[in-house]
């Protein structure tokens, strides 16, 4: 090997690359012309010895792959800010006001159909857990706060929660069109 | 005319027939098979024949050039497009003006108008050079190649979720706001309804032994009230008469058509 | 090579060969924990120099890729990439050299109208993007090329066009107006 100019370890080389499945020594030797590739192959394997990507045979093919102890980096989590729906604001707040509830429940109080979804991306946040079943009909699924949440919402227990009484002291039991108008400046005369 | 060679029509593929130089080198010009795209097109294969700079072009040359292939198109009857003979027209003019003896009103100048023709013809041929050797390139698929096989890189998304204390508070004010029990609360409106009427008709009925207007059963009304309270206990008392009548409670008698409606108590009932 | 940077330089490695699409500094850096990868990019620009395959930069983002003189082994077997037509070339060439620009520009210097079609296939291709629109009459959509049609043609950036240089300078890049102004200012020759 006259190094990494060499023309057929180049060759080999771009040829293993670029290929997208592992290849015989034959098959790169009749890519190529004809040429003698097991001299090139190894000394390729040499020279990516340590580095990040490696070179490889398995059951008499060849190709290049990510060095095995650095496989950890394929894989990342990453954390993406995401707004909680609407449906999840309202559901978690059902749940911390009146938990445990059941699915149900919390549909009953909000009026509407509560989405699977929805109460998983509670689970999922870390803020809800499952608290075991309501004795009863069906035996529903009943659903609570975690610590997290009291965490999340720097709160000391539940009962920081505002009461009713104060909720309509600050104008939050107003009907919505009353407080959207207020909100957004509007009025409706 | 328009002081710029107009924009031609369409870019489809040529399907007529253009010209090249002949064998000879000379400017004598045939028909062979290739696509023009366009006047302008045509204009600077014309102007490359030239084989100067084309910033040392000869306008009027080319015009020459341009009109003399156009004709010869013409008595071959090649359908020409449109914007073929419109481009030969407006170089025609040109060439009038640039060989005419100058009118220094005009504007802009025919100097102008052959500069900024020039100016195309160079702005058309430096994106055509560009573009071949922009496509010579080595170019990734073609020449160079990306990994094969790449093994992928994943990211694993995890959603971290922004809801504030004060949102899920509100939230729950509103669900409190939205399922509050809802009181209708209709507005008293100027009326006497039937049933009062039937009930206030029969009660003084019960003591009228003669014929009485029915006006008298209408209750008294306030001076100054809605009038539409009057018209109203007015229809209402004489639907509560029709009633009592119906069921054989009362007489009802009108002498003349729209005179008063008298009624009293039935005379069987009474005897 | 020895030393502390060798696991950066590997993981870096390692993370561009194993992407399926050329990555942003940042978005390496992103994936390693935040860590600084301009030192180890160039390293690895010069360990690959002249091997069969090179790392290289294409409108700010890094991938691997075969030796451009090794493209007469490796083009055998493979489809050519789609046929422009001679207009769709064209269109390319010039939103490149004179982006962002509009359609009626792109007519102006071709001197015929571009088929509806012949837009989209570039954008399909992936080489060019809407980019907005001008401000002023009617508010026409304007042009201009992706990082693919960098990687595509081996730019590093808008700067290696093919003698864009040369072609500012002459002022064939500036509308005609102006380069009428220009000239009609300066002394004839």
């Amino acid at each position: 090997m006259t190094g990494a100019g060499d023309d057929l370890v180049r060759a080999v080389e771009a040829t293993l690359f670029a290929s997208e499945t592992p290849l015989t020594p034959e098959e790169i030797s009749r890519h190529l012309g004809g040429a003698m590739v097991r001299g090139a192959l190894e000394s390729l394997v040499a020279h990516y010895a340590g580095r990040g990507v490696e070179l490889v045979e398995r059951g008499g093919r060849w190709h290049f792959q990510t060095a095995p102890d650095l496989a950890h980096l394929l894989r990342r989590e990453r954390e993406e800010p995401r707004r909680l729906s609407r449906a999840g604001v309202e559901a978690l707040a059902i749940i911390a006001y009146h938990e445990p509830v059941s699915r149900a429940e919390i549909e009953a109080i909000r009026g509407v159909q509560t989405a699977r979804g929805t109460l998983d991306v509670l689970m999922e946040a870390g803020w809800v857990r499952i608290a075991g079943r309501r004795e009863g009909p069906g035996r529903p699924t009943i659903y609570a706060t975690t610590p997290a949440f009291l965490a999340h919402f720097g709160l000391t227990s539940r009962r920081d929660l505002p009461g009713i009484d104060e909720l309509r002291a600050a104008g939050l039991l107003d009907p919505i069109d009353a407080a959207y108008a207020a909100l957004t400046g509007e009025t409706d005369e | 005319m328009s002081e710029a060679p107009p924009v031609l029509q369409t870019d489809d593929e040529a399907d007529w027939l253009p010209i090249a130089s002949a064998p000879g080198g000379d400017d004598a010009l045939y028909l062979e098979l290739d696509g023009w795209e366009g006047p302008l097109d045509l204009l600077l294969d014309l102007a490359r024949r030239q084989k100067v700079d084309l910033r040392r072009i000869s306008i009027l040359d080319l015009v020459d050039q341009y009109l003399v292939y156009i004709n010869r198109a013409c008595a071959l009857r090649l359908e020409l497009a449109a914007d073929y003979l419109v481009m030969a027209a407006w170089l025609a003019y040109l060439k009038s003006l640039l060989l005419l003896p100058r009118d220094p009103e005009m504007q802009p100048s025919p100097e102008e108008l052959a500069l900024r023709l020039q100016l195309r013809l160079q702005r058309l041929g430096a994106m055509r050079e560009a573009a071949s050797r922009l496509m010579a390139r080595d170019r990734l698929g073609r020449d160079v190649f990306m990994r094969g096989a790449p093994e992928g890189i994943s990211i694993d998304r995890k959603a971290r979720w922004i809801v504030g204390l004060y949102d899920v508070i509100q939230g729950y004010g509103t669900i409190k706001a939205r399922n509050a029990p809802v009181v209708h609360i209709v507005r008293e409106r100027p009326v006497i309804t039937l049933e009062a009427a039937l009930e206030r008709v029969a009660r003084l009925l019960g003591v009228a032994r003669d014929w009485v207007d029915l006006r008298a059963f209408l209750p008294r009304v306030e001076p100054g009230a809605d009038p539409r309270l009057t018209r109203s206990a007015l229809a209402s008392s004489f639907a509560a008469a029709l009633e009592l009548a119906k069921q054989g409670r009362a007489e009802l008698a009108q002498d003349d058509v729209f005179g008063p409606l008298r009624l009293r108590a039935a005379q069987a009932h009474a005897v």
